[in-house]
């Protein structure tokens, strides 16, 4: 690398970690990945594929590449920068000749970004790379941020699922301090600790920011990081619904809209979570439920006419609608992040169990799969609570699985009788 | 017992075994022998044997060729007229097998399309009439639209008769082994509301805990459905707001209720005799007025849950008034 | 009986056989006595001769040729104004066979489409007015644009009188060999609302049944009897909700009815002098209001099950007001 | 009487016969003199001479060989700005003949274009202004986009004055040798609101009836006389709701009215200062939001009858507090 | 006047003149001297100046070069998934030509973009950092995925200064030779809402019709002026209905505002702040929520004219309950 050209290379690519050592956080993940990487030199493993998932910036293609150096590998990469239609991905595994005995030793295929999978483009990509998993004889290696989309379930099956978390905060002041030192800046550590809360775990934001702010200084103050612009979401929606519920004029609360990151469905959320806790009035509360119903029925409006005309008014009943509804002098909580979004992402595996046996008694009872969930399951559950026997019948002839049967019964024990019966 | 699901297990093989529908079965028993069918439309009560008769049909025409020449398709599963399109053309585009020249495509629940959809659906039939005929199954007919009404034989299905049901159930349970009381039978009526397959499953549900009798039945159909709606609309009333909403997410996550389900059930709960609730006869009409209210807001809207949480609130407001007013 | 549709097999073949319309049926003469036609639009309610006289006129001028001299088109079935422009185009390509010196086109349903499409017709018209006649017909001719209507000759139908309906039924009936009683007739004119096509598609269904008498008149077509509906009003505004929500039901199961469709057999029973339900008028205005507001609510998509319960529901109210209050 | 539309027969061929719009013809004029044009922009109501004034300017630009040099667009009939733009291209490409040297192009409802068509319109207007003028005509100037705006010159058309709409519906009539009354006058200028197109394409569907008084003018417009909408209000407030429900039925069946025209005449009466309707301020304004409730509702595809008699019975409501109360 | 774009004419071509960016701007400086960017993501409200920013960091980064450097797309350019996998990776890949080494891809509306194009491109950020930076640009931030967000730099625009766009406004009437007034530059600020672009539109567009008063922009813009449209509210709220009803009228006719026009000012009306018709804060809530329900209606088809009387009245109720109540 020329001296020239690396000087010009932005900050993210020139203090990229080259070492295992140099990653930052994840030291668990880290040693799990490594074994099983390690574990091929024993033979085939059990789980071919390894998939690690997390959130942006985090370090999940780095921690690729560090591997591939660290240990000797030859990579083969594909990202959604590529196509990646069956042909494509069928033509990569040829490349890297995944079936052969001896001569592909040393050599990973790496697929980045796969939630980055177009349905329309990409056709035929993700059953192909499944099908690449099950014939392989060298590793692969899977990152994503969010593999949970229910499209991925047969592929979470075929892999080592490994996540990748936010590295603390204070983790990331120490590398932004070894950069600094490397580029001769002198830099005031709460500048840093600034850049590195805001960026919330997400390393590469955290010295994009180090570096734009850096350009054409050598001393960082905090007063120079005090203009840099707030990616954090959590602290702003904080801030926002305070603003909102504090408003004493109609045209203070739309003002929220402008100032702040949150996009409207989340800002929607936001406001239905809390308002039970700022409004403890149940007329105020009513009122405003009432102004948000309004809101929503003007997004649903939208959606089914597509009239984005009416969008200021969905937006002004959810901030003036919701503010005028408070009679009361303005008063401090603690804001909540949305609870339904946790719950929705906690009750993914749930939600996804009970709509396969849906589908499941679907097919069997020539049933809608809305018609097996409120005529038929409930029934089931009656069934598998009260009668082991029947329900290790039913469950095989519905094929389901432990889980779903453990879902249906909503109790383990009674879930392992009925395994028993159907092992009879 | 047999451990199937029973409604599968009695299900009728051949025409001749349905019950109640003797117009119905000599029509069709007429296209069988004729090996010609037109486009069929079959309306009637849920769980009074519409998709069976389909099926019946279509066992009788093809014989044990029947899974190479039947597609069924349920309207509220597939997403959309496009979908729909693309199975049928995949499928119609093979010739059938056997002696019948055509394929048979069964389409349930073909009045949730909306009208929009219907046309697409009607220029879709159109289409392959020449190599496949339909049989779209309604619950009312009325919201198919004229022009595919116009282009089916129209078959209407009757309710059952008690005695038949009764008769039928009687006949399942000796099968089974099952001990069943007369009370039993009278409840599984009561509570099934004339839908044979409610029946049945609710028959196999009482019989998997032991005798049938009326408790039986009763507790059955207690355990069946969520008991979070009547605790979500105590809590609301007594200003509880919070767990009111708790229990709400609890039904609509953990349960997979939609809006509209939950609505019908609180319905059914402010307005049932037997609720725990203890509300007045006009505030039972002022929160059935309310569910309407609500329930149109849902349709009009876009997020189910805050609509249903303004229903709370408002419910907040009103038990306020009750109980300290 | 035969199996053809009676509307078609009992249609009028001459001008003078139509019902009830002297008047156009005098200026219709006259048009073909002079072998001359203008453009024609004919307006009125459904069912009252519209088509039969397009029909007509066309046997009387051409004769036996006018098959070859006639193009009949649906605007609400043919896909947009490109497909009529082109089989108008092509239609009136080729020179009028037999003494008339030009075609006759028969444009049904013209009040449904777009003024835009209107718009292009209009086009359509001037461009082939040499070769070609149009006869527009429409339910509602304030759909049809100005320019379009400043180039036709207008006629209108008038509503056909009840007891030229029930003659023309009994007729009918009578040439099929089917058994009609007084209260079918009564039957099938409140149901179909001077509307001749309708009232013999009704006449054609029932006796499809057997003996043509009130109750197999409303079975085919899919109402309640006004008589049950009554009964359901009743209980609800008596008080008792929960019966009058199982009466409903039973309707709706029965019958196979769509919330829609109750909502108008209620508004019809309320509005009915000859109804069993004596109902103080004002009363009945407060209904009409409710009913309008739920019937709007189903119409948007909200549920059948709950918005007719919310309506019993404060029918009860109203109910408790009347008599208790 | 001609065969061809009036409007066309008597449309003005020189800008000096345009009626009402003084200033708009002196600017015109002006041009003329000039023999030079910038871009332009027409805009105004209906049938206030748009496109009178531009075909007028044309003719006294071009004189003869007008037709040489004038393209006339419909942006609404054209498929798309893609259309324009090859027609256009082809139309530019080729020199203008005679002393001014550039053509026009006229583009009528460009208001109806796509905002994203109008961006396209922009870029061809720049790319062609050395050899072609654009005259844009729209109702609503402000669905222009600005960028097109800055580019034109801008001239609005006023509403035409009552008195010389009448002026010239009485010249035509007399060179068509009708008999108009003075009551059709006054009906079609009620009915035309302001739109010279309209009143006279009413005046030639009305006078094929023959004589034209106020009668005639209603029925070829698809509406009732206004008093006997008045009476069916005025039934209506004074709580005779089944009389003035009997006299809607009747409306809507003699004068072939849909719903959503007999609640635009109901506006139209509540609003007229003419009404023979004698109803308080406060009053009228229930009623219109009544009547903008009733008409969205039927707009959405509730049924016409229910929803009428709904509207009736909050008049007789209104009716009853207002004169018992 | 000069025929092109004035926005073109008069964009910035250095940083230096960016107007109320000063932190943005300098950050910019910086880079150019440096001759390195990181990958940038501007943000902000429309009309800010994010485009010419972009551009004159180009500028000012290659120099002459630039247009050889510098990859421009924007909305109406092809930016789908297909575009950013060949053309976009194509460009970013091959060498930069000049002394800066890597080339600039500016993305404009970037929130626009399909998350699937997004996805593709988030790769090629990194892969071809060496010879490419990115410049994306957004209205809306948050449609920009997490993952390309950081990746970049991000610059936030600030809303302009309301003295700093009259100040430009002023200088390019100046040099346009354009007369003027006070309350014109007023107008343009207050339709303009900060919009620098729209601002300079907007004065072009009213400087074809001659002097630039408040009158000219309000014309162009197809808006009535604020103080009318208060003036015909105050009426309604006043329960002065048929008044507000002839003050609807003429602006209507006298802007030529279609009815959603009408309900959009309304709406701004009451919302603004400055209003002079001092409007308790929760009742603005209410009206806001009436006018969206009314623009609703007219959006869906219903009649402006009723829909708008029906929002008067309702106005009207209001002023009723509110001043006399």
């Amino acid at each position: 690398m020329s001296a020239r050209a690396s000087l010009r290379l932005p900050w993210v690519e020139k203090y990229r970690p080259r070492r295992l050592a140099d990653m930052v956080g994840n030291a668990s993940a880290i040693r799990e990945i490594v074994a099983w990487l390690k574990s091929w030199e024993k033979g085939i493993p059990e789980k071919r594929a390894l998939l690690i998932y997390g959130p942006p910036g985090v370090g999940k293609t780095t921690l690729v590449h560090v591997l591939a150096r660290e240990f000797g590998y030859e990579l083969i990469e594909m990202n959604a920068s590529d196509l990646r239609r069956a042909e494509d991905i069928r033509r990569i595994a040829r490349a890297a000749d995944i079936g052969s005995l001896f001569g592909s030793r040393g050599r990973i295929i790496f697929f980045d970004e796969v939630d980055g999978m177009s349905g329309t483009e990409d056709r035929g990509g993700l059953a192909e790379i499944m099908e690449v998993i099950k014939e392989t004889r060298i590793p692969i290696i899977l990152a994503a941020n969010d593999p949970w989309d229910p499209r991925f379930r047969p592929l979470r099956d075929l892999c080592k699922m490994v996540r990748m978390d936010r590295p603390r905060p204070s983790d990331i002041v120490k590398l932004l301090r070894r950069i600094c030192l490397a580029e001769g800046i002198k830099a005031d550590p709460a500048a840093l600790r600034v850049i590195a809360e805001n960026a919330e775990g997400d390393i590469r934001s955290a010295i994009n920011d180090l570096e734009a702010i850096a350009e054409g200084r050598k001393v960082i103050t905090v007063d120079d990081v005090r203009h840099l612009a707030k990616r954090n979401r959590q602290h702003d929606a904080f801030a926002t619904l305070k603003m909102l519920f504090s408003a004493r004029r109609c045209d203070q609360a739309k003002a929220i809209l402008s100032q702040s990151l949150l996009d409207y469905d989340m800002l929607l959320q936001w406001i239905h979570e809390n308002l039970p806790y700022q409004y403890k009035d149940p007329e105020e509360l009513a009122k405003a439920y009432e102004a948000l119903s309004k809101a929503d029925m003007y997004f649903g409006r939208i959606v089914k006419t597509q009239n984005w005309g009416l969008l200021s008014y969905a937006l002004e009943m959810m901030t003036a609608g919701v503010a005028m509804a408070r009679k009361r002098p303005y008063r401090f909580v603690k804001y909540q992040f949305p609870q339904r979004i946790l719950l929705m992402a906690k009750t993914k595996e749930v939600r996804r169990l009970r709509e396969e046996i849906c589908r499941r008694i679907a097919s069997k009872c020539h049933v809608s799969r809305k018609c097996a969930n409120a005529e038929v399951l409930p029934f089931l559950r009656v069934i598998f609570e009260g009668n082991p026997k029947m329900a290790a019948g039913i469950a095989k002839w519905l094929d389901l699985s432990e889980d779903m049967i453990r879902f249906i019964v909503g109790d383990r024990r009674k879930a392992k009788e009925i395994v028993k019966y159907m092992r009879k | 017992m047999s451990e199937i699901l029973w409604t599968e297990k009695y299900r009728p093989r051949k025409l001749d075994e349905i019950i109640d529908q003797e117009e119905v079965v000599a029509r069709l028993k007429q296209f069988v022998r004729e090996r010609n069918i037109p486009h069929l439309l079959f309306a009637g009560p849920p769980g009074t044997g519409k998709t069976t008769a389909a099926l019946c049909l279509a066992y009788e025409l093809y014989g044990d060729r029947w899974r190479d020449n039947v597609l069924e398709l349920n309207a509220s599963d597939e997403r959309g007229i496009q979908t729909i399109r693309a199975r049928v053309k995949e499928y119609a585009r093979t010739v059938a097998l056997g002696e019948v020249p055509f394929k048979l495509i069964i389409l349930d629940e073909a009045d949730n399309m909306t009208s929009d959809a219907q046309q697409a659906l009607r220029r879709i039939m159109e289409l392959y009439t020449a190599t496949a005929r339909f049989c779209l199954i309604a619950n009312y007919p009325s919201k198919i639209i004229e022009p595919i009404q116009s282009r089916c034989a129209f078959f209407r299905f009757q309710p059952l008769k008690k005695e038949h049901v009764i008769e039928r159930l009687r006949y399942i349970a000796q099968q089974e082994g099952v001990e069943v009381t007369e009370d039993g039978l009278e409840a599984i009526w009561e509570v099934s509301e004339g839908d044979m397959r409610r029946a049945i499953n609710t028959l196999q549900a009482a019989a998997a805990l032991g005798r049938v009798d009326a408790d039986a039945v009763y507790r059955v159909v207690g355990r069946a459905k969520p008991k979070e709606v009547a605790e979500m609309l105590a809590l609301a009333l007594k200003g509880n707001f919070l767990e009111a909403r708790r229990k709400l997410r609890e039904l609509m996550i953990n349960y997979g209720l939609s809006g509209v389900d939950i609505i019908k059930q609180v319905h059914r709960e402010i307005m049932s005799p037997r609720s725990a609730l203890k509300i007045p006869e006009d505030v039972k009409v002022e929160l059935a007025d309310l569910a309407g209210e609500i329930e149109f807001r849902m349709v009009e809207g876009a997020d189910d849950e805050i609509q249903l949480s303004a229903f709370l609130a408002k419910l907040a407001l009103i038990g306020r008034r009750l109980y300290k007013g």
